[in-house]
């Protein structure tokens, strides 16, 4: 088990450090800057940019730059964002909960209604309801999340008034209810996408396993149907569906980073967008630094729980 | 239903849905079984013996659609008469590893993986009995003690991954066994495993039905095991029978060319548990039921058929002696063929 | 604890006040004997006076506090209110009074006739939001740390200039300026006091935690912070001007301005600044009940910026054809609904050194083919005129993302097209745009908002002195590289001139200069369109700043 | 996991058709449908221009927001007056050609790293295995933001953007196949006739792999055009006056509440356009997996 563990951080190292030199080399070496935000300002001039960029420690060779900043990563320091000045973890840290949040909802709502059509999808394999469920969630998968979104702000904000067109609370609110009408249309945008994918693996996943000889062994004990669903079928289909979950990671960070552009949510999805442009290169680079430990660190809590799930596997 | 018959299957048809239409595999079986008694049937992969005893169950998959007509009657647990082929899903329920048991050829894919064995011989006894899960699990253990498993408070606690195929084939058996049916349909128990163990799983079902005087339908393509095991044998070809009769009749003197090349292909030495490929010595395929052949649905296999009959007409099952019966229109002429050689032997 | 001198506020409510100030400060010291007086009717009493909240909806977020550190015009908003400068600026560009107890001029003595000597006398009483009396050691610190070059000073120019800062007393500091620049009144003018007790005593001040909690004297104190949400203040009661009646101030951050157009028709949020309200809700909004909408000026104004290296914009006929080939009023009057002011100059229309008497563009096809023609200006290939070589050709450039101005620009782009120029459209990430793309004038033409001036102050060396060209080694924002000997002259000159009558004689003609030079075609003067509840009273914008919340303290529900 | 397995012998109403791919094709009435879908919209993407009243240029701001089925203009007109329809059809051929370049860019990339990673097992696969799975574990809408963010937008920019942030999926199919077709009889008589690794992995491997090549290539012209929509959609990507489906969204953002329709008609485009290729993507992984049959 920890040499298991052991190889996996091993393979999460080199994976981290070529992201965050392709992130470095493609933020230092492209035009402009942070410093082209100021260029406007009463007053400002070139020689002013370069000292405040001197300042800054801009001016040294990248690699100096880069290897202070990766070295730094190990003892806690990411740096300080070029905006606020605080730390950047902290930063992170201040965004993280409403994305967590966001994708937390999404997610458990993406896996209980994804589970619920693929299992029923599967057993009613080429009813109406499976064939609708698999045509929906292909055009699901093809429909632009951030423009379904804009349809749904527009239908359900601005045309029906129904529900806020976005943030995450209203200021001096913040009770359950008001979070959880927040929380309808951007969950509703990002679920969409999770759903179709969730049920589209989920149907296969049990179509593999529903003509299995356990599932048979099942029925033959005389077992109520939704025992064998429940016990058998879906408990056996859910397994390669852990690995999977801790695969979609990416596509879900990334699904949550266009909601909440789209909704205008806090998080890090924000927070990513307003870095970029303010060229706040210590939290973009925390950022993706933090998405991909976030990614590793979720593929291996699901090969763990593949490992307690099933009790086949035996990690070593 | 005689009062010591516990299962009696009649005009069992089973058709499959393909395309427009269905096909028939199962055509118009009969048998029962009494009580204490084995019923074997033998035959090839596909001639449709696995679907017969699936449909008995009600166990087959649900695509492509099935259709089952005939009747297979059984005594529900007040004893009273039940058409399996009459209920529905749910009635099945209470009769499905309650009244009728059944084991499977795979030890190993037959369990659950995820569940650990204790907890899968209780399950049929909590939903039967409505026990507490304690109660059960001490049912369980009882079981797998019955069936000869050693150390059963541990095994209890095992996957079926770390159990030897014996012992997961002893596993299927406790779960078959737990709610003591009438019947246990046995499809292929035995294949799957070693020489040694097959001999004392055999045993071990023998004993069983000592003691319960349960009726067994044992599903085989090895005569071997026929041999060992059963009372009486039929012998399956095309969804329909063509053969029936005791053991001893039918493995000593078989009089259906089909069941000649079956056993034939057996070596003399009795290798009990060769494999499939032993009865590939009768030359061709299974037919596809979707386009069965005219007339005798063996006669392109048969080195006995004849051009303009065979083809043509199709043979019915006809009574040669006492409870022997067999499907073939050159019988006779055969029959004094056979004589012949076993006298020469 | 509150000895606050009373000589300008004699009202009598502020009497409550400042014994709820006793009050909390004796529950902030937690510990100290609590005198026995009357609390709690003290207590319910300041209540009366700063109550309730207000909610100003921002479309970026405020994120520098520190007011010295590089940051951008929504910053300013927060420093504004929880800052104060030795003296202000109001909205008809007068300074008022601050910190310091009168505004320093010739004529009081503050400032020396020749401009170099500048005596300024404090407020006395003024404490920090933590309680600390500020004194003259705080002015020289925040003198000293804007120029500091361990410090990442957001400006320098201007205070480089300073020498010699001496502190006479508590509530007296002299300096001397290096030369005389009439427009250091201006930027004093928005150059916030930052406490030394607090600074000095941080191991890195770039880094220091007063950058996220700052500390000020103004009539807001900072709260609290949620980033990439909102930040909220609170009412200053010891505060020694105007006492805020709003208690709670919070900016709300909200990226998207169809979002923020949205809460603001709900009233989630009671006031739009910044980007506020997009032209084409202006109809809406003024119909919304219990809105009130208001169009304020703002110094920026919008031009197309010609690189006058590149030899298509050499000759001054082309500039002028381009110039007259422009329907501004089109622009303005459909994609701005007419809500921006025309303007022929960069000085913004409010300003006493604007000069109203300058040509008025009219778009007029057939006049700037004339011109054209005139010059020499061939069509060639294409239809594109041409001249030794030269085609009448070149990319355009702006902030990708910006909607209007991305309309405008393609709109011109047709325009241009008949009368043979071809124009390229190539808008760049702001991070491109602003680099040295736009400092290093590698760019051709492209359309820019600037505020060409220095606070209220006319001085425009930084844009069209001949020595402000970075790409030629100067130091400012002239990227046009614009380079008129007599405009150089005359903006030395008014540099230095304090008085105003003389001044403006300078920048009128600086002004006519510039419009028959034509290094960046003037579009129109920028207004912003500002919506706040009806029932707020108090708001109000100043030209002169960069950002309007400047004044919340004044503000009060009705 | 192999698609060069003989197919299975196949009867019946369709048997006309010589190939049986295609014919399993022509059965997944999806992917047919995504066919033509497609079709008509690249035609109407290539004709369609010429066809209407108006040029996707020509700005007539005194009509500006008229509502679909104004006047000759079938789809409105946008913020400048300009025909919604002609922007739509030329955008559409950005869009789809965008995709369609990264697509192939793409899987140049990927079936180069592939083949060579599945080919050469040892060190050098699994280095760019592990290369591989550094740029899959990763939100690629974060990486191509960063590109685009700081590099000047042009159609070609943003294509090679797409394109190498999205050919892991290709190279990781294309390497497993590599890997079991290596072990197979044929590669074995190539490598004893003395053929050379290249000809072996480009002449042998690579043509038996193109089933799953053609599927994994289809869904990354989907994803392509949903990413590029994306990043125009924030304003990195094509920059108007060229029109995209992503930044026609992105200017009619403002303009949601006023005249809905500048949003919702690109969306369906894209929509429409993915929709398509993820049916055709789908009809083909079944069509070229003969195992589909005996399900």
């Amino acid at each position: 088990m920890p040499q298991y563990i052991l190889n996996r951080l091993g393979q999460s190292a080199v994976v981290l450090v070529l992201v965050s030199l392709i992130g470095f080399i493609v933020l230092n070496l492209a035009p402009g800057g942070p410093m082209s935000q100021f260029a406007l300002n009463p007053g400002m001039s070139q020689a002013e940019l370069d000292r405040i960029a001197e300042q800054m420690g801009l001016k040294r060779p990248l690699m100096v730059q880069y290897f202070e900043w990766f070295t730094r990563l190990f003892i806690g320091d990411w740096g300080h964002s070029f905006r606020d000045g605080r730390p950047v973890l902290s930063v992170i840290a201040g965004h993280l909960p409403a994305t967590l949040l966001l994708m937390g909802t999404a997610t458990v709502l993406s896996v209980i209604v994804g589970t619920w059509v693929g299992v029923l999808g599967a057993v009613r394999r080429y009813s109406v309801f499976d064939t609708l469920a698999t045509v929906g969630a292909m055009v699901a998968l093809s429909i632009p999340t951030f423009w379904f979104g804009l349809v749904a702000i527009f239908l359900f904000s601005l045309h029906l008034g129904w529900l806020p067109a976005g943030n995450m609370y209203t200021i001096g609110d913040r009770s359950l209810g008001d979070y959880a009408t927040h929380l309808i249309l951007p969950v509703a945008v990002l679920a969409l996408v999770n759903v179709a994918i969730w049920s589209r693996y989920m149907r296969s996943a049990t179509l593999d396993v529903i003509d299995q000889d356990f599932v048979r062994t099942a029925r033959a004990k005389g077992l109520p149907y939704r025992r064998v669903l429940t016990h058998h079928v879906i408990r056996n289909a859910l397994l390669p569906m852990i690995t999977l979950a801790g695969l979609q990671i990416p596509t879900i960070l990334g699904g949550a980073l266009v909601t909440e552009t789209v909704f205008t949510w806090p998080g890090m999805g924000r927070l990513f967008l307003d870095s970029l442009g303010y060229s706040d290169y210590p939290v973009i680079m925390g950022i993706l630094m933090f998405s991909a430990i976030l990614v590793l660190l979720g593929n291996l809590l699901a090969d763990l729980l593949v490992g307690v799930a099933d009790p086949r596997v035996r990690l070593g | 239903m005689n009062a010591d018959e516990k299962i009696s299957v009649a005009h069992l048809s089973v058709a499959f849905r393909r395309g427009a239409g269905y096909v028939p595999v199962v055509q118009g079986i009969n048998f029962n079984i009494r009580a204490g008694e084995t019923l074997a049937l033998v035959g090839e992969s596909g001639s449709g013996k696995s679907v017969t005893s699936l449909a008995v169950m009600k166990l087959l998959a649900q695509a492509p659609k099935t259709r089952i007509e005939g009747s297979a009657v059984v005594a529900d647990s007040s004893g009273r008469a039940i058409d399996l082929v009459a209920m529905s899903e749910q009635q099945m329920r209470h009769v499905r590893g309650n009244r009728v048991a059944m084991i499977f050829q795979e030890p190993l894919t037959s369990l659950n993986p995820v569940h650990r064995v204790g907890d899968q011989i209780a399950e049929a006894i909590r939903f039967h009995d409505h026990l507490s899960k304690a109660q059960a699990r001490a049912r369980a253990l009882a079981l797998l003690e019955q069936v000869g498993i050693p150390e059963p408070a541990q095994r209890m606690q095992s996957f079926p991954h770390e159990l030897s195929g014996g012992m997961r084939q002893r596993v299927m058996i406790a779960i078959a066994l737990a709610m003591e049916p009438d019947v246990l349909i046995a499809d292929e128990p035995t294949t799957a495993l070693d020489v040694t163990v097959q001999a004392q799983i055999l045993d071990l079902l023998r004993n069983l039905q000592k003691k319960n005087g349960m009726a067994i339908l044992f599903i085989t393509h090895n005569f071997g095991v026929v041999a060992e095991i059963a009372d009486r044998v039929m012998v399956m070809y095309a969804g329909r029978i063509v053969e029936q009769g005791s053991v001893a009749q039918v493995l000593s003197a078989p009089r259906m060319p089909y069941t000649q090349g079956l056993l034939a292909a057996v070596p003399r030495f009795e290798h009990a548990g060769l494999g499939q490929g032993d009865l590939g010595t009768i030359p061709g395929f299974v037919p596809d039921p979707a386009a069965p052949p005219a007339g005798c649905a063996f006669h392109p296999r048969c080195a006995f058929s004849i051009a303009g009959r065979c083809d043509s007409q199709a043979p019915a099952l006809e009574e040669v002696e006492h409870g022997h019966q067999l499907r073939c229109l050159r019988w006779q002429e055969l029959t004094a063929s056979v004589e012949c050689a076993q006298g020469g032997a | 604890m509150s000895q606050c001198d009373d000589s300008e506020k004699g009202n009598s409510l502020f009497n409550p006040t400042r014994r709820q100030a006793l009050a909390m400060a004796v529950i902030g010291a937690a510990g100290v004997m609590l005198p026995l007086g009357r609390p709690s009717q003290a207590f319910a009493a300041a209540k009366a006076a700063a109550a309730g909240q207000v909610i100003i909806g921002l479309s970026q977020e405020p994120t520098v506090f520190n007011p010295h550190m590089p940051h951008i015009e929504v910053d300013e908003g927060i420093h504004w209110n929880i800052f104060d400068p030795l003296f202000g600026i109001s909205p008809s560009g007068e300074f008022t009074p601050a910190l310091a107890v009168e505004v320093p001029t010739v004529a009081n003595g503050g400032i020396s006739a020749d401009g170099l000597q500048w005596k300024v006398k404090l407020r006395e009483g003024v404490k920090w939001h933590d309680g600390t009396p500020f004194t003259a050691e705080d002015v020289k610190y925040t003198l000293e740390l804007i120029v500091n070059p361990e410090f990442r000073s957001g400006r320098r120019a201007g205070h480089d200039l300073v020498r010699d800062i001496t502190v006479v007393s508590p509530t007296e500091i002299h300096w001397r300026m290096e030369k005389s620049y009439a427009p250091y009144a201006s930027i004093l003018s928005w150059t916030f006091m930052v406490p030394k007790h607090v600074l000095s005593a941080a191991a890195d001040v770039n880094n220091a935690p007063f950058n996220n909690a700052p500390i000020g004297t103004g009539p807001f104190k900072w709260a609290s912070r949620v980033a990439g949400d909102h930040i909220q203040l609170k009412a200053n009661p010891d505060y020694y001007g105007t006492l805020a009646q709003i208690d709670s101030v919070i900016f709300k951050y909200i990226p998207d301005l169809t979002v923020l157009y949205t809460q603001f028709k709900t009233g989630d949020i009671d006031v739009t600044a910044m980007q506020g309200i997009t032209p084409d809700h202006y109809e809406e909004a003024k119909g919304l009940a219990e809105r009130t909408v208001v169009v304020l000026p703002v110094a920026t104004v919008e031009s197309v910026a010609l690189n006058l290296e590149r030899p298509q914009f050499k000759d001054p006929a082309v500039r002028k054809a381009l110039y007259l080939a422009i329907d501004k009023k089109t622009i303005i009057d459909e994609l701005y609904y007419g809500l921006v002011l025309p303007t022929e100059t960069y000085m913004p229309q409010q300003s006493a050194y604007y000069n109203p008497n300058l040509p008025k563009q009219g778009f007029n096809i057939d006049e700037a083919n004339k011109i054209l023609d005139q010059a020499g200006w061939k069509p060639g290939a294409g239809g594109i005129r041409e001249k030794d070589g030269v085609r009448l050709s070149f990319t355009n450039s702006t902030t990708a993302g910006n909607q209007i101005r991305e309309q405008a620009q393609q709109f011109m782009q047709q325009t241009w097209l008949a009368i043979g120029v071809e124009m390229k459209i190539s808008n760049l990430p702001p991070a491109v745009m602003w680099g040295d793309y736009w400092m290093q004038s590698k760019f051709d033409s492209a359309v820019v908002g600037i505020n060409f001036l220095t606070g209220a102050d006319p001085d425009t060396r930084d844009y069209f002195g001949s020595t402000s060209t970075s790409a030629k080694g100067g130091a400012g924002q002239n990227t046009m590289q614009y380079s008129n000997a007599k405009v150089d002259e005359l903006l030395a000159q008014g540099a230095s001139l304090q008085d105003v009558a003389q001044r403006k004689a300078v920048y009128l003609q600086v002004q006519e200069i510039i419009r028959d030079d034509l290094p960046m075609l003037p579009l129109f003067q920028y207004t912003y369109l500002r919506g706040y509840k009806s029932q707020l009273k108090g708001f109000a914008g100043n030209i002169n700043l960069r950002i309007e919340p400047w004044n919340v303290n004044t503000w009060s529900w009705a | 996991m192999s698609t060069v397995a003989t197919y299975p012998s196949f009867s019946g109403r369709l048997a006309w058709f010589s190939n049986p791919t295609l014919a399993r094709f022509m059965r997944h009435k999806l992917a047919v449908l995504g066919v033509v879908m497609i079709t008509l919209l690249v035609l109407a993407c290539v004709f369609g221009p010429y066809l209407l009243h108006y040029t996707d240029l020509s700005i007539d701001i005194r009509n500006r927001f008229s509502p679909p089925l104004t006047g000759n203009h079938y789809l409105g007109t946008d913020a400048l007056g300009r025909d919604t329809a002609a922007r739509l059809l030329n955008a559409g051929r950005i869009s789809l050609t965008v995709g369609f370049f990264a697509m192939l860019i793409s899987t140049l990339i990927g079936t180069l790293i592939g083949v060579v990673a599945g080919y050469y097992r040892g060190w050098i696969g699994a280095a760019l295995m592990r290369f591989v799975d550094a740029f899959l574990s990763f939100p690629s809408v974060f990486l191509v933001l960063v590109l685009a963010a700081f590099i000047k937008p042009s159609p070609t920019m943003i294509t090679l953007i797409i394109a190498v942030t999205s050919w892991m999926e290709i190279s990781r199919i294309v390497e497993a196949e590599i890997r079991s077709l290596r072990e197979r009889d044929f590669t074995l008589a190539a490598r004893m006739v003395g053929a050379s690794h290249r000809w072996i992995m480009f002449r042998e491997l690579v043509p038996n792999a193109i089933g799953p090549i053609i599927v994994a290539a289809t869904l990354t012209i989907a994803n392509a055009i949903l990413l590029e929509a994306y990043i125009s959609f924030l304003g990195y990507g094509i920059q108007p006056p060229l029109p995209s489906w992503g930044n026609m969204l992105n200017a009619a953002q403002q303009y949601l509440g006023n005249a809905p329709w500048l949003a919702i008609i690109p969306g369906l485009a894209i929509t429409l356009a993915v929709t398509s290729f993820n049916f055709i993507g789908d009809g083909l992984r079944d069509a070229l997996d003969g195992r589909s049959d005996l399900k």
